[in-house]
């Protein structure tokens, strides 16, 4: 009863986005899925009141990973088995 | 508990516990079961953020706002200067420096405590992602692939070829040599030049050609 | 637009809250027009058949749409004279700014990667051909 | 191998939603996490202590300053032990040439560049003075510093970024704020407190003890942006052009 639409509507989208990153197997749509999985926890985040947090992960998370990620998949096969 | 009771407790008044727990074990489940070291590591990050959101969640307060002072309740605000200014022309003694606050307002911010630990815990989160794709990028241009079945064969033959002391390595390869020259002399005993093909020794991997041909020159 | 912007303001200045009430109702048709123009983009890049019309679709509407919806917000915020709400109201408007740099930046950035990776643009006879084959198809 | 490691993640999810029914609800004013005299002495006396409004940066940096200081070497050993991984891997290892273009950097990229990347430096450096009373702090200030040079390496290319900004300068820069924050630390230490109680620096700074550790906490915060600056560039550089430092992406 506590949970409202809004927070159980985003974390639904966190279970389908990381389901998505982890099904493709190309594993540049893979970090790609994974930026949008840490915008939405960023989201959840700053809906939770966790202000500072949510900043922090959309530049990290969402920022430097993501790029670093897409950094080391262009010097590795981009296609994965499974 | 009967069992009705226990689906109302878990699914509609704690559904968000159940939903990091399908997290957790998304990620736990991509780490042990997935085969590509990229995956893996993505595996491992949502893990990592679904620890983190549950730590985050902890700390949330009904009708409470972030943890950042308001301006009424700064100590050191501006409107605490105003109260402390009108104090000064009454009461002396309540104008000495800043008060804490009343319980009552405690309960208007969230809880600051996780939000600090898991801070933290994201930006070392990215420093050894980083440190581990830096290893996975050494592990492709060692062997080849990032692909864990493939490694282990990798692995398997690097080992045999490494831990074989010569004096066995020599045995076997005299075996083998025993082995191709009979079957050479059947294939020349019956077809020619299909045969001999055939009965060429079925492992083509690099580290049967490279015993091979060791021990060549001694002949 | 701006006059009318202006003779808001003008009116919110004679009358208090009502010019305010003006302001709001602009903030929130304004976000209302964005919200239209993000659901054509995303329309398009369903719907459309390659990469440039796509990206056509995606560049465009997502800048407009959230300039749109940023100046909404911007409006909306204001509620008094006050040196804050200005404050956060210059705030959103560099938002604004920056979006409508960087945006179709990095649009123009991804055609340029597609155009030298040899994507070629769909012409008519590419799109007769595809519709050929669904109707073979069906 | 799949449907075996299903055996032991099922375990553990039946396991953790058995414990799940004694944790709190959903914003639950009596959870243990919100009764806790700790949290709540954070919450009453930050303000007191430190006038420090944003709580959070107040336990992140004097509070708990100790953890921090670890935390922020934990990053730095992250960041050298890339370095010392990928450097030198790949010698005399032909570049992959299969999905590369020959291009100038782009006219219209290169100068919105070159138009906001002074305007994120300058946010980066908001974000990281204004964590006092607002969201932010050395943290995200320095991966936002960091972010810039990424830009840069992104739009030209890494040997542009590195001009500015080379590996030895990097790490210079991290130990430099590792150094800060702990000397900031043996300051207060040697002025008689204990180590990190920047309360001390009262004995030193014309201003009373709160705003002393008002203004250690942003001393400290500087020394943590530097650090992760620093090393986040180092993670992005060694990682895009597998160690050489040329020729990234």
């Amino acid at each position: 009863m506590g949970l409202e639409i809004f927070n159980t509507f985003i974390l639904l989208l966190l279970v389908v986005a990381a389901v998505t990153s982890l099904w493709v197997k190309d594993l540049l749509v893979s970090a790609v899925v994974f930026g949008v999985y840490s915008f939405l926890m960023c989201l959840l985040w700053a809906e939770m009141g966790a202000v500072d947090v949510a900043f922090t992960e959309a530049t990290v998370g969402a920022g430097i990973s993501t790029v670093v990620l897409v950094a080391t998949v262009f010097h590795l096969r981009r296609k994965s088995n499974d | 508990m009967d069992g009705g009771s226990l689906v109302s407790e878990l699914l509609i008044e704690r559904l968000n516990y159940c939903i990091y727990v399908i997290l957790l074990l998304i990620g736990l489940w991509a780490m042990l079961a997935k085969r590509n070291l990229v995956k893996k590591l993505i595996g491992m990050s949502i893990f990592q953020t679904a620890i983190i959101l549950f730590y985050v969640s902890i700390a949330v307060k009904k009708d409470a706002t972030i943890p950042i002072y308001l301006a009424e309740h700064d100590p050191h605000g501006s409107h605490a200067q105003e109260s402390a200014d009108q104090n000064t022309t009454g009461n002396q003694e309540s104008s000495q420096g800043p008060v804490a606050l009343q319980p009552e307002t405690v309960k208007g911010y969230a809880n600051p405590l996780p939000h600090v630990l898991m801070l933290t815990a994201i930006v070392v989160g990215v420093a050894t992602l980083g440190l581990a794709l830096a290893l996975t990028q050494r592990i492709y241009q060692g062997y080849g692939t990032i692909e864990e079945d493939e490694l282990l064969d990798k692995l398997d033959r690097a080992d045999e070829r490494a831990s074989v002391s010569p004096l066995i390595r020599e045995k076997r390869n005299e075996q083998r040599r025993e082995a191709n020259q009979r079957a050479r002399a059947r294939a020349a005993g019956g077809l020619v030049a299909k045969g001999k093909q055939k009965a060429q020794p079925k492992r083509t991997s690099p580290r049967s050609s490279v015993d091979e041909e060791k021990p060549e020159p001694k002949k | 637009m701006d006059s009318f912007f202006l003779a808001t303001l003008a009116i919110s200045g004679q009358d208090g809250n009502d010019g305010f009430l003006l302001l709001q109702i602009l903030g929130w048709l304004l976000g209302i027009i964005g919200l239209v123009f993000f659901l054509g983009s995303a329309v398009g890049m369903v719907r459309f058949p390659d990469f440039y019309t796509r990206m056509h679709a995606a560049g465009k509407g997502d800048t407009l749409s959230t300039m749109l919806m940023l100046s909404g917000f911007g409006l909306v915020t204001i509620e008094d004279f006050s040196i804050g709400s200005f404050l956060v109201l210059l705030k959103i408007l560099a938002v604004v700014l920056f979006i409508y740099l960087t945006t179709p930046t990095s649009s123009h950035a991804l055609m340029r990667a597609a155009f030298e990776d040899d994507e070629m643009p769909m012409t008519e006879e590419d799109l007769k051909k595809t519709n050929r084959k669904g109707q073979k198809k069906k | 191998m799949k449907l075996f490691s299903l055996i032991p993640v099922l375990a553990i999810g039946a396991l953790l939603l058995w414990a799940g029914q004694d944790f709190p609800k959903w914003g639950d004013l009596a959870s243990p996490a919100s009764k806790s005299s700790v949290s709540s002495h954070f919450i009453a006396k930050t303000g007191v202590d430190t006038e420090v409004p944003n709580m959070v940066t107040a336990v992140l940096a004097d509070y708990r300053g100790f953890d921090t200081m670890f935390e922020t070497v934990v990053v730095f050993i992250a960041g050298t032990a890339v370095i010392a991984i990928l450097r030198g891997s790949s010698i005399g290892r032909p570049r992959r040439k299969d999905h590369e273009v020959e291009a100038e950097p782009d006219l219209i990229v290169t100068n919105t560049v070159r138009l906001i990347v002074p305007v994120i430096q300058i946010f980066a450096f908001y974000v990281l003075a204004h964590g006092h009373v607002s969201p932010g702090g050395g943290f995200q200030g320095g991966v936002l510093m960091g972010a810039s040079f990424i830009l840069i390496a992104l739009s030209w290319d890494l040997e542009k970024a590195m001009a500015r900004f080379p590996i030895e300068r990097c790490l210079f820069v991290a130990a430099m704020g590792i150094v800060l924050y702990g000397g900031i630390g043996l300051l207060s230490m040697l002025l008689g407190g204990e180590f990190l109680d920047y309360a001390e620096l009262e004995k030193i700074f014309p201003v009373s003890r709160g705003m002393a550790r008002y203004y250690a906490i942003l001393g400290v915060e500087i020394g943590v942006g530097f650090t992760v600056a620093s090393i986040m560039f180092v993670l992005y550089a060694n990682l895009a052009s597998e160690g050489r430092l040329k020729e990234g992406l």
